[in-house]
């Protein structure tokens, strides 16, 4: 699939433009966006489609590149110097036959991969120019000179019902003497318990209201004492829908249950 | 590269035609941050052009949409037709728990009012901070009352007419005692030492009493006028 | 006051006639310089009001004129016709110098995204530079995606809607020659499979296929919602 196999046709290389070509890159380095960058400039003296590229050939013009700029003494950035030595490598590998027994990737797996980063690098390359070539907002398509400001006011209502307000009422009116519900099983809350209490709130609810909100003062911290005072209030609140004193809804699943007093 | 100039000499001579002519207006006033004038769409567009005429068939193409070309001194602009000026305020209510400070704050007056800052703490047993008497005023739930005759004469607060809308109560003379809390459940301890009859008409008859007539009434747009202490 | 609720009710269940629709979303488009999303214009349209089939008729009545509806990801705005930019010389924004460094690395995160740092570096063959990343995150055109589940869980990098309205492009997959690319197999990190059985479309099919598949781009918008590390 590529001509990495082949031997290297240097010729071009030879010929008195591709020297210049060369010279210009040396003084340039500074210019050159890594050694891929360069290896695609480079490759661009070939004169072929990319996917036809003799990577062996390139590799010659790269080292060679490379031993130009020490003779005249340029520094060069690492990692030219560490492709230069993975592309004699990969030189190595290409002309030689592989030893017996070889792990790894073949020398023309490598050069083929190089080829296609260099191909994809190109195809980038023109992306890049073709992106920028686009009818850009501000230079060719333009937004609304005279914007209108479009205001979005936060209103914050706050919620409150009658049931928080007495029970803030009665929390503040015995709280010298409040001290909490014990009862001879600690921590359990009966179903009957929370029906006879509910039934007496079932006076007070007028809008929806969660389900959590009627547990009884003192049954909401403790999480032991909290799931009895739930799960007995939900069952309370079941029998009252049933009987036909309230309504319960429940928007989804694991959303808060609401009740409301159902009208007659 | 050779059409390019020979083009747009050519435009020299020929104006546009006039519906891209209003096409251009369109996008002129469409992107500028100023109105602008018929001078200077002459002098933005291709030789030629007549802004006057183009301008005509715009505005005649905007009627009755959802914004207009309106003219501004000698100007032209797009603007939003009047009558849709709504969607561009947009009220977005958030719903939120008031705190427990400021829903006992709400209950003491409620059930105490007229009450005194001072009268407050000593209820609640802690200092009630001024933002959340500030909150429950900004959400018009309380109001300052007549001020107490008493040294130093305190202001004192009531609930509004707002808070027993949003309470559904007639009046805050409803609210039920705390004998009633208790049976309702409400009340999770032992009944208190103090008077059981306590409630919104206990002890306090005399000051609640007066406080909804129309006098106090009166007398609270008074307050608000000469109060220096807020 | 007590009129409110009632007009809301009504509301409730008549939406307004399609083209009064159209009206006000032509009033909302053109109010802002910033893309509108359809939700935004649901929230800011009477109750039971459908932007999506009044935009419809609003693009189809922009067609052809000074101003066009240009969608953007899920949001719309109205965007000068590309053939009047001339006229606007006094608009022009300047555009920022970039560098190569910087054109390259938007290409590779529009073409490759999410990508990450060092994919985009495998691909350029050279380190990519701090200031470089900054100044496209600066510009408001690349942004942080989902962490990629390997290794040390990197970061990838994805475009922004900001880009896609300064590109003009509607998605991520209208980018020019984005398919020839795919087809090519150059948006892959592998070269095509020699095996002519096989053919560029071969056995890593699936690997590219996401890149711009629905789910992906669900997914980048979710890494926004909760990527703690901005």
């Amino acid at each position: 699939m590529s001509e990495a196999g082949q031997p290297a046709n240097t010729d071009d290389w030879d010929s008195v433009t591709a020297r210049r070509e060369a010279e210009a890159l040396i003084v340039d380095v500074d210019g050159f966006e890594g050694p891929l960058d360069l290896l695609l400039t480079l490759s661009r003296t070939q004169k072929v489609d990319l996917r036809k590229i003799s990577i062996l050939a390139l590799t010659e013009q790269y080292l060679a590149f490379i031993e130009q700029a020490r003779q005249l003494r340029i520094e060069l950035a690492a990692d030219y110097l560490v492709m230069a030595a993975w592309l004699a490598f990969l030189k190595s590998k290409l002309l030689l036959p592989p030893e017996p027994g070889e792990e790894g990737p073949s020398g023309e797996d490598l050069a083929a991969h190089l080829a296609f980063q260099l191909e994809r690098l190109a195809a980038m390359r023109d992306c890049a120019a073709k992106l920028m070539a686009r009818d850009r907002l501000g230079r060719d398509r333009f937004v609304r000179g005279a914007p209108q400001a479009m205001t979005t006011n936060r209103k914050i209502t706050y919620t409150a019902g009658l049931l928080d307000l007495m029970q803030a009422y009665a929390r503040i009116r015995t709280k010298d003497d409040f001290r909490p519900y014990v009862m001879d099983r600690e921590k359990i809350l009966t179903m009957e318990e929370a029906l006879d209490r509910l039934r007496n709130l079932v006076g007070y609810m007028g809008e929806w209201a969660d389900l959590m909100s009627y547990l009884p003062d003192g049954w909401t911290t403790d999480p032991k004492a909290r799931r009895s005072a739930t799960a007995a209030n939900f069952a309370a609140a079941l029998e009252l829908t049933k009987a036909g004193k309230v309504e319960i809804r429940q928007s989804d699943t694991f959303e808060p249950i609401q009740l409301r007093r159902k009208d007659t | 590269m050779s059409d390019a100039p020979n083009k747009k000499e050519e435009s020299l001579f020929r104006a546009p035609p006039l519906a891209e002519q209003e096409r251009m207006i369109e996008a002129l006033l469409f992107a500028s941050a100023e109105p602008v004038s018929l001078s200077e769409m002459e002098a933005r567009m291709p030789h030629g052009s007549d802004p006057a005429e183009a301008l005509v068939l715009l505005r005649k193409r905007y009627e009755g949409r959802g914004v207009q070309v309106a003219k501004v001194g000698d100007a032209y602009a797009f603007r939003t037709a009047a009558d849709l000026g709504f969607l561009m305020a947009r009220e977005q209510v958030e719903q939120r728990k008031l705190s427990r400070a400021a829903i006992e704050t709400l209950a003491i007056v409620a059930y105490h009012q007229p009450v005194t800052r001072a009268e407050i703490e000593e209820i609640r047993g802690v200092s009630v901070s001024r933002g959340t008497v500030d909150q429950l005023i900004e959400l018009d739930w309380i109001k300052f009352g007549r001020r107490r005759m008493t040294p130093g004469r305190p202001v004192t607060y009531v609930v509004t007419t707002e808070f027993l809308d949003h309470f559904g109560l007639e009046n805050a003379r409803d609210l039920p005692g705390l004998k009633e809390l208790r049976e309702a459940g409400l009340l999770e301890s032992r009944p208190p030492d103090g008077d059981p009859e306590e409630g919104p008409d206990g002890d306090r008859d005399k000051d609640t009493g007066d406080m909804f007539d129309d006098d106090a009434e009166a007398a609270i747009d008074d307050e608000l006028l000469d109060d220096d202490d807020l």
